[in-house]
This record gives C-alpha cells, structure tokens and sequence, in this order.
C-alpha cells in the first residue's frame, strides 16, 4: 500500500508535501511550453507564486544567472506586473491549477506590505500569502527579515488585514533566523519557510569583473542544502507554527531530510530548471523512502515543547 | 507567426546514437523517442548523466538549437551541432553512442515563413555565423520543402571555429571566413551586405543566427534597408521554460523579454540590441 | 619573465599571497606523514596556526566530517594544548618552518582572549595574531564576530597588548560582515581575514539523525566560493586595511577572483585535505593566470575611497 | 614500532593498471612511480580525475589500506581492494586501466612486528572481516618473509561482501561466513575465540581488520585473554595526514587520537572503544 503522503497545512488540505519555491516555476510560461500537461500533471501540491510588489518591476539588468559548483546565483530582481497587473492578468490564468494558490509579496515599505496582503487577500482564488522578507525596509534601511523587531513590526500591521494564512519566507543571510522566527510567530504567522537564497557573486572569467548585471544575487541548488537543513533544526526548534523547507532539494531522500528534521513540507526550486517535472520524481523518490523504512505515513512534523 | 511545437513535460532521457567531430565542432545526434518532431528554430535543454564534474560544474542544462530533426519509426532522430567552450558543453561533446542525453523540448518560438514575416517576402536569406549555423540547416531544409527559393551564407572565423557544413549539403552555401581559410575572407556580413544592395532586398526575409556582434550587424543592415528579419539569438539560460526569468533580452520598447519562450527567433526590431551581455563567448 | 607575486601584508614581506586557512593544515602533524619536504616546500608564504584557547581542549565527539555537494561540513570543535601547550610544545616545533608564523587565537571571554594575545605576543617567533571571533562571548551570549559592537569592545581590550599585526577573522554567519570589519577596523585590527565556515548539518541517510556527534557544523569548499566572493567584495569597498579573501578556493583562477575583488592575499584551505600540496599547484595556477594576461604583479588591493 | 614509511609530500598522479572484480569487490592496481613500497597496515588517500559527480560527490579523496605492494622497474605496483559503498568508492570502482588515479601515501602508521608487541610474542594470528581483509594481505607476505609463523582467519557476511581471498594464495586460510557460504557459519570471532583457548594466547599476536563490531569482539576477546592486538581501525577522513582533526578516535585514557597520523593501525589497549560513530557501512 501506499504510503499516505498528505496534509493539512494552516488549515489547507494538501495531497503531498511538495510545494514549488517561490520564483522558480511560472505555470504560465510552463503553460506555453508544455500546455495543458503542466495544469493536469501539476507536480506540486500548491502553487506559489513569484513574488509580486506593489508596483511592475522589469527586473534587474542581464546577465541574471551565474552558475556555481553545485548551484548557481541569481539576480532576477523581482520582475513582476505589479499588484494591479497580477489580479487582472495572471490570478484569472491560475485559477485553472488544481491546486491551492498562494501568492508571495514584497514591498519596501509597511504600507506596500499592507496594500499587497489586503487586496490579495480579497481574492477567493488565494489560499494563502507567503510574505518574502527579503526586501530593505525604505524607511529604517534594515533588511526587514534580517531583524526580529522588523519583521515582527510588520506582522503587526498585515496580521490584521487579513483571515488568509501568512507564510513568512525568512532569509538565511542573518546570523539567526530562528530569532526572526519567533518574531514572525508571536506577529500571528500561521507558517514561515526557509530558507531563500544566500548572498553571492561570480566574477567573468575574463574580465575579472562581477559578472552579473546586479553586481550580486543569490546562491541557490545543492550547494546550500546543507546550510537550508540546519536552519530549518534551529527555526523548528523554537517554533510551533509549521515550517516549509527548502534548499537544494534534488531527490525524495533530500526532502525526507527536512521532513525528518520537523519540516510540514517542502519546496522544490532550482530543481525545477534542471527538469521541470524534478518534484513529481522527488515526490515518487519520497515514497519509495517512506516504503524502505516501513513507514505508511510522513514523520510528523516536530512541535517544540517551548512554544512560543 | 508559424505556431511553435510544445514539448511534452519533463524531461526525458534519450540514448545518443552518434556523436562525429565535423570540423572543430561534434555533431551529436539522439533519438527521442517521447516527443515531437520540433521546429526549425526551436531548442531544447540538454544534460548528461546526473550533474557535476570537476570544478562541480555543469550542474544546469544547457540550451541547444536543433540543427535537424528526422522522425523514423523509432522516434525523432535529433541532431545538435555542439562547440565545446566550457563545463556543459564538453561534457556533451564527450558523450559516448549509447550514453544518456536528457532533454527537454522542443521548447522555444520557431522561425517564421518569409511571408509572415512580411507580405512581399518571397525569398529567404540564411545567414549563419560560427556555431549558429545549427538551426539554420533545419530552416533550409524546412523552407525547401515549401519552395522557398533561399540562399545560406555561413561565416567562420577561422578553420577551428567551423563545422557543421554538411548539414547544408544540398543546397548553394556560400562562406566567408576571418581567416580566408574558406570563401570571402571577412565577415558574412560582407556578403549580406552585397546581396541586400542588390534586388533581393525587396523580396527577402533575413534570418540570422551567430554571435551578438554578427546579429547586431545584421539587423543594422536590415534595418537600414527596410528588409524583415528574424533573428536566433543566445543568452544563458538555467530553466528553457519561462521560470527562471534569467534570460532577459532588452525589449526595444524597454522592459525585457525572456528569450526562451519569447524567443529565442526575435524580430529584429522587437529588441534594443543583439548585444545582450553575457551571450558571447 | 615570472610576475612578482610578492607582497607586503601588515608590515610583513611575503614571498606570495597564499597562506594556509586556519585549522586546515597542521604542519606538525604533516611533518609525521611527508618528514623534512613539508618544511622544504612549504607552499604557503605564511603559516596560520589551528586556533588555539586558554585551556587545553579535546574537541568535539565523532563523527566530525560530513561531504555535501562539492564542499564539506566539520565539526572539529577546536581541538588544542592550550595556551601554556601550544607555546611549550607547538611553537618551539613550528619555528623551524621558513615562513612568517601567525597564530590564531579564540576564547570565550575578553580576559581570555586578552591572556592569549598578552602572551602569544610576546613571543618573538610569532609575527601576527588571527583573532577568531566566531565564538560566544560567555558573559553576553552574543557571537562576538556576528555584532560589530562585540567586536570593537574586544579589539579595544586586547590592541592595547600587543604592537604584533592583529587579523580579525569574521564570521560570514550574519547579516552584514562588513560592519563587523569596520567595527575591527575601528578599534585597530591591522587586518580581516574571511569567510570562516557557515552554519551546516547533515542527516545519516539510514537514521536521519544528525550525523555529527556535535549536531552541527561549518560548511567550507567550493560550496561556498560564491558567498565568500561577495562578503570579501563588500568587505574590502568598507574598510581600507588589507583583506585576506578565502573560502572555497582551488585553482589559481579562484585564487585570482578574491584578489582581483580587492583581498590583498588569499588562503587555501580545504583544497588542502584533497592534496597537500594544493597551494603549490594554486600558486603556479596563478603565475600562469597572470602571464596569459601579460600582467607583472598581482592586481593591485583595492583601497576604497570612504575608509574608516 | 615499526617505523611508518614517509609520503612524497603532495598527491601524484598513478595510472590505473587493473580493475578486476574479485568476489563483490573490485581489486584495483596502480603503477606509482613517485612514492616508496608502503609498510603492511599503511594506507593512501585515493580520487579519481577530478571531482563532483552526480549529486556533487565525492568531493573529498577516500581512504584505502594498501592490500599488495610489489616493487618492479617501473614503479611500486599498488592493490587496492574496493567495496563501492557510495560515491567515493564508486568513482573508483569503476576506473578503468589507463585512467588516472590521484593518490597521497603511503600514510599512517603500520603494523608492528609480534615481538614489538611482546617479548614473547613468536607467531600472528590474522582476522580479517570483510573489506577489511585488505590489509592481512600485504601483512601476511610481510610476516612470511620474515618467518614468522602465522593463521589467517578470514570473515564475510555473505557471497556479495565477501572477495579478494586471492590475495592470500600461498597461506592456509580459515574462513567463516554469516551465510555459510564459505567455511564456518557464523562469525570470524568465533574462529578466533577458539584458536584462543588453545596453546596460541600464550605466544601469539593478534592483527585485526574489519567492521567496527568485529574489532570491538576482538579486543574483548584479546583483553580477556591478554592476548596483545593491533587493529587497524577506520573512521571518515578528510585528509589523512593530520591536518583536518576529523579521524577522532577516543582515547582509553580520555581526549582523542587523530586515526590517520596515531593510528589506523592502533593498540587495543589505547583506545577506548572500536565502535567509533560514523565508521559503519
Ligand atoms: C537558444 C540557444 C541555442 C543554443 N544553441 C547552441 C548550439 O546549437 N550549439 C552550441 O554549441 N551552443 C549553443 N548554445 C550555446 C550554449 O548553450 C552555450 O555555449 C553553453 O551554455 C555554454 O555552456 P558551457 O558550460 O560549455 O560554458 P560556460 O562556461 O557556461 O560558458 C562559456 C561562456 O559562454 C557564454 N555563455 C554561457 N552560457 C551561454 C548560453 N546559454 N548562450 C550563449 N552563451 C553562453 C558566456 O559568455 C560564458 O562565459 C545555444 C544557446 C541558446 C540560448
Ligand atoms: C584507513 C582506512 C582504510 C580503508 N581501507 C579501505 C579499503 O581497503 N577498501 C575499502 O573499500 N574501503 C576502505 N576504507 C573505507 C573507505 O574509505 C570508505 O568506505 C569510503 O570512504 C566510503 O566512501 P563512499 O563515498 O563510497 O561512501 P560514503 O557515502 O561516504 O559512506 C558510506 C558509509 O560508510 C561510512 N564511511 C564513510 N567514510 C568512511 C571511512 N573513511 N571509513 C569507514 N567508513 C566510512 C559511513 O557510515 C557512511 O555512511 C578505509 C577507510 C580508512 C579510514
Ligand atoms: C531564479 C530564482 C528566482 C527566485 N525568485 C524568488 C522569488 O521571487 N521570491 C522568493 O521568495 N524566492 C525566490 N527564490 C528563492 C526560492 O524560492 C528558494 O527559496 C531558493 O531558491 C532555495 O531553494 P532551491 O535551492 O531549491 O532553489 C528564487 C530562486 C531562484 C533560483
Ligand atoms: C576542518 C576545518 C577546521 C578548521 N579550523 C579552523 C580553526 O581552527 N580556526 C579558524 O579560524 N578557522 C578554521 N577553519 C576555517 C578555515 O580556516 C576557512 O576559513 C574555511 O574553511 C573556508 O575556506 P576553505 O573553503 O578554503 O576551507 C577550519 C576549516 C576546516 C574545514
Ligand atoms: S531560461 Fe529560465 S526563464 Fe528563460
Ligand atoms: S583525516 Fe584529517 S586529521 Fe586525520
């Protein structure tokens, strides 16, 4: 028999445990390469969305990616149609997924935050608001997931505006997360995940000169999946919301790692561009694990004793 | 605009069933025994076994044109003109017959007909620049399975920086090289030049595929005279299906497009400039 | 003719740019495996002790060692002699290596690291101190490399002890290292080194326990080539004493990369485990670099303009 | 003690010369023409070309007991025996004659004579398990040459774990298998307890190599007795000549030894258990 694979997550019924990370799958575009298989053999078992902003961004300038041993950065830079562009044009091509919706955002200011998460929340298509952190605070200059006392100010003034879950999407670059964590559970979020990509570089190997167009980005792939592990056991152990992993996540025996170490799930990312269709293998790899182990069901999520 | 073929989902694992040195470049072939046949300009994502090698690179897929295609009874024999430059592309110049290539595809916008690209356009000019000869071989044929009267020019820089010419073996190819070491001596753009001073600009549609500098070229030329073109352009890519956004290509009116759905065959004066950083070699 | 890859670094002429990583190479230890040819072809051009602490420790319990895609994690914890050991019985060993020696030091309170300084510095075989940061500070709790405030209040107490250069080692567990180096800067540190090793665990595939007999432990290797590249980046556009780039680095080009991005000299660590002998090949890996550019010297460090 | 052999300081490049399989493992033969004859109980840090592979591992070299070592014109020819466990052990299994081994050795700490062990120690008695038979081998053609009289007991779970018995030819061998496929069913300590019961405890050394239970079995039984045992211990290594600390092995009088410099052959007396976290299969 098959091992039973599925969930509830705030609330939300998922039929495994395998969501896609933010930005690293556009079921639009996938739509146009691949049509109506990627809807009906969609291998996630919700569909977040690339983070929109208040605003359309075209995103920085090329080159964007930068491979990496075992990785590779990015320096996308958010190109989105703004709020306004997202409801009209792609939230009404979504709905056709089969699965729970959940939409990411970012603004670089308290208000933005709360224009996104009121107006998204509106929405009856929306499952759930994942709120990406990521973003420098334009006021007080801080990166707001970089600080407890920022991120928990912010939940603070969305928490209110919404019935909706909000999954708080934490940076790994802080020197502890598990802080920011605490400060997005006690602000009322009903989930956070972990962990977003890493600041990095690559240099031209001719030039020697940064290569991409926005000097930076982000490390993302197997290179960080070690680094994503111990995260999620630091934030696991002081959280009592649930936490979704992901990190370099390749196999089922890679998502079984997080699972095991307390994560209610997981996300696929950059896995996906090496085959669009990695997390329907991760998610048959995963069973295969659980049936090795004799186990008919996942390892339930690790629920600290200190709660906050 | 001729529709493009869509791949089916995932990738898929094919057997390499040749693999020759032509010239300084290797042609390798796969059958695909799981898609379609593609169009002529379309590409696909290529890997080999599993990922990594020393320096822990390739771990992306790489984008490849398909230089043709031929569907048989046991599948799509796919061939692909490779020029080994670093980690991803040796290691499918290495790949042995028998090994496995992973694909993804056909993915991507194909070529246009002359007359989709502009009501007059009668004929095709076909002009190739190193290993962006590739896609090009499956539009001639393509366009002479259509009658479409065509002529190719090829440029090389130099003797190892060719290859692939017997892909256009039965069609009038006329080449131009950096180092004289085949045809004109100079930029296929000498001979793009010539041919659109004569009658052909009025009749022809360009189609280019090479490096950002050859492109520039031909679209100033093309648009200098009035002549449509598409062009195949290249840009690093890590996913081929719209998901990464790393693939951006200034749009003319600003803004940018992600190559690999929106393109990669452009029109010409859809973007701001073939010259998009980071597609050179 | 071959570039001049010499140098002069906090007062100190070296041959060329590339030292030893702390705790990667044990040249005592290497004399027991290779004998007299360790000392004869040492190929760093100076030689950074394992850090050394107070009192002696055993370090952490097996296993210590984890291989994630392309890099590693350990968990070493530290193992040393002590203080009153290392300057009996190491020290007196490693003054017969042809290179300047400098000694990497951590405690876990000011007084601690004070004695250590007061005392390592007064030995004439020693030419500079590495102040390893990366550890709690006993009273506070805080990390001190992860605070930029932590970090001048120890370079305050211990500058005053010693004329010898002192090398802060930052740590790139935290949201911005460049403040951190400032902070270092400030209260007198004649020089950073970085990255030190990021957070990591890893699970047994059979128990999906953490492996490590200590739970958790740093990533180092090509892994993290990336991140180093950008904290060293940000680093060396803050602070206008010299950087010592390391993390990751395997061949001359990687070797190139920090020192084109400003480091005045760079280390090899890991690479070190995968052939002794490594920053030999690193080293003439870059003479070739430079020639195929037609340089005649290492790119010239870069001094910001905004320096503290 | 005998004295360890010095490495050439750096690793080298050696060709592969044979890859065979003997049982389920792989007897692999290099030609080094950089390094000394290595001593019975030494071991090499051992990588393929490179690094990286699927999964982006192995990253770092593994260590490998040299099993046979034969001097010629040309070189030292070194066996190793290979159970591929993992990504490490498979990048080497699968090597093929002419491709490049990188090695470091010879390293660590060899096997002491019986009479280093004690006075009155004239004979050896050999248990091997597994894997770890390997270095038995080139040990027992060391204690031949030097006459010492010996009895090798050899151990193996089943059929898929068991190989390289070749290696000892020319010696009589006792085998013990879990399946009983070969020789007793059951384990080599039984083997060995009964040989200790018997006149041998008083005059003989004991040399043990295999999994870390048998070794702890071992040493119990060795202890009891007092029977004076090396063993020759494995654990993770990074880098096998004591620059890493991560080869901990705990001491018996508290703190740890590094296994690559102090050990891998070690005193069962030293140390304070065989069963080390993380050296299991
Ligand atoms: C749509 C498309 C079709 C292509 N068709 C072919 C083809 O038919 N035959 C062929 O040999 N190559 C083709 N390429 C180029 C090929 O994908 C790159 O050469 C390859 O990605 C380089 O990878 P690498 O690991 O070998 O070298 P890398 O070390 O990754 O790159 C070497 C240099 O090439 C440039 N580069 C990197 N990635 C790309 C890229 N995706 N496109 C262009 N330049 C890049 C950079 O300047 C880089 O410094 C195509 C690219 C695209 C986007
Ligand atoms: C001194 C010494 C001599 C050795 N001699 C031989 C030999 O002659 N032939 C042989 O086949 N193997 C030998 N080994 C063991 C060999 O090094 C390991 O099997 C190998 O490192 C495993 O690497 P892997 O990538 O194949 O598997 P991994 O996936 O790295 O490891 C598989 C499992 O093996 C265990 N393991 C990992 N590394 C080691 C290690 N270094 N030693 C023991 N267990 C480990 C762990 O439990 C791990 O989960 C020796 C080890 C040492 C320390
Ligand atoms: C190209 C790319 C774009 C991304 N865009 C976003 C984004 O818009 N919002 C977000 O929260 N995370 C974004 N991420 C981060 C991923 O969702 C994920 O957290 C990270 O890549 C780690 O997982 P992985 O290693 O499996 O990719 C992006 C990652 C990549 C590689
Ligand atoms: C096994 C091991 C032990 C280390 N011990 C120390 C140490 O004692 N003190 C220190 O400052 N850094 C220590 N480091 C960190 C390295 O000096 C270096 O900063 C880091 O490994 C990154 O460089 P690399 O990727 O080239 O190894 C250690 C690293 C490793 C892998
Ligand atoms: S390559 Fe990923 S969006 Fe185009
Ligand atoms: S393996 Fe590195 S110290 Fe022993």
């Amino acid at each position: 028999m098959s091992p039973d694979l599925s969930l509830e997550l705030c609330g939300i019924r998922l039929e495994h445990p395998i969501l896609n990370g933010s930005g690293t799958f556009d079921a639009i575009a996938a739509h146009r390469a691949f049509g109506d298989a990627v809807d009906e053999r969609l291998p996630f078992s919700a569909y977040v969305s690339k983070t929109i902003t208040p605003e359309r961004r075209a995103g920085n300038p090329p080159p964007r990616l930068y491979e990496t041993p075992a990785g590779m950065i990015n320096s996308i830079g958010l190109p989105n149609k703004g709020l306004e562009g997202f409801l009209m044009e792609d939230l009404p091509d979504l709905v056709r997924l089969p699965v729970p919706l959940c939409v990411s955002v970012m603004a670089p200011s308290r208000p933005g935050f709360a224009a996104l998460v009121e107006r998204v929340g509106q929405r009856d298509e929306v499952a759930a608001i994942e709120v990406n952190v990521s973003c420098p605070n334009v006021k007080s200059g801080l990166i707001v997931g970089e600080q407890p006392g920022e991120t928990l100010a912010l939940l603070e003034v969305i928490r209110p505006l919404t019935d909706k879950p909000l999954i708080v999407k934490l940076t790994p670059n802080c020197s502890d997360p598990a802080a920011v964590a605490r400060a997005a559970a006690e602000g009322g979020a009903d989930a956070v995940s972990l962990i977003n990509t890493l600041r990095a570089t690559g240099l031209d190997p001719t030039t020697l000169d940064p290569w991409l167009g926005a000097t930076s980005g982000g490390l993302s792939g197997p290179a960080i999946r070690s680094i994503a592990l111990d995260q999620v056991r630091r934030v696991v152990a002081q959280v009592s919301i649930p936490v979704i992993g992901m990190g370099g996540i390749e196999t089922g025996a890679d998502a079984l790692e997080f699972l095991a170490l307390g994560a209610s799930a997981v996300a696929v990312g950059t896995a996906s561009f090496r085959d669009p269709a990695a997390a329907r293998r991760v998610r048959s790899e995963l069973v295969s694990e659980l049936v090795s182990r004799g186990l008919d069901r996942l390892p339930s999520p690790h629920v600290p004793s200190t709660s906050t | 605009m001729t529709d493009r073929v869509l791949a089916p989902f995932g990738r898929r694992r094919c057997a390499v069933v040749a693999n020759e040195a032509t010239g300084g470049y290797r042609l390798i072939s796969a059958l695909d025994e799981g898609g379609p046949p593609p169009r002529a300009g379309q590409f696909y994502m290529l890997a080999g076994a599993g990922w990594g090698g020393t320096g822990g690179r390739p771990y992306l897929p790489r984008a490849f044109s398909v230089a043709e295609a031929e569907a048989g009874a046991d599948g799509v024999r796919l061939d692909f003109l490779c020029e080994a430059v670093g980690p991803g592309t040796g290691v499918l110049a290495a790949l042995a017959v028998g090994d496995a290539l992973h694909l993804t595809g056909p993915l991507g916008r194909p070529f246009s007909t002359p007359c989709e690209l502009a009501p007059g356009a009668a004929g095709a000019i076909l002009v190739g620049g190193g290993i962006g000869i590739a896609p090009l071989a499956i539009l001639r044929r393509a366009l002479a399975e259509r009658g479409v009267p065509q002529r190719v020019l090829l440029g090389f820089r130099d003797r190892a920086h060719s290859g692939g010419l017997d892909l256009f073996r039965c069609s009038e190819v006329r080449t131009a090289s950096e180092d004289g070491h085949t045809g004109h001596q100079g930029y296929v753009t000498d001979l793009l030049a010539v041919l659109l001073e004569g009658d052909d600009a009025d009749s022809a549609a360009v189609y280019a595929c090479g490096p950002a500098a050859m492109l520039e070229a031909v679209r100033e030329l093309c648009a200098a005279r009035d002549v449509p073109a598409e062009l195949a352009m290249e840009t690093p890519m890590a996913c081929g299906f719209g998901s990464c956004f790393g693939c951006a290509v200034p749009l003319a009116g600003g803004g940018y497009m992600r190559l690999c759905v929106d393109g990669p065959v452009v029109r010409a004066e859809e973007i701001e400039t073939a010259m998009v950083a980071g597609s050179g070699h």
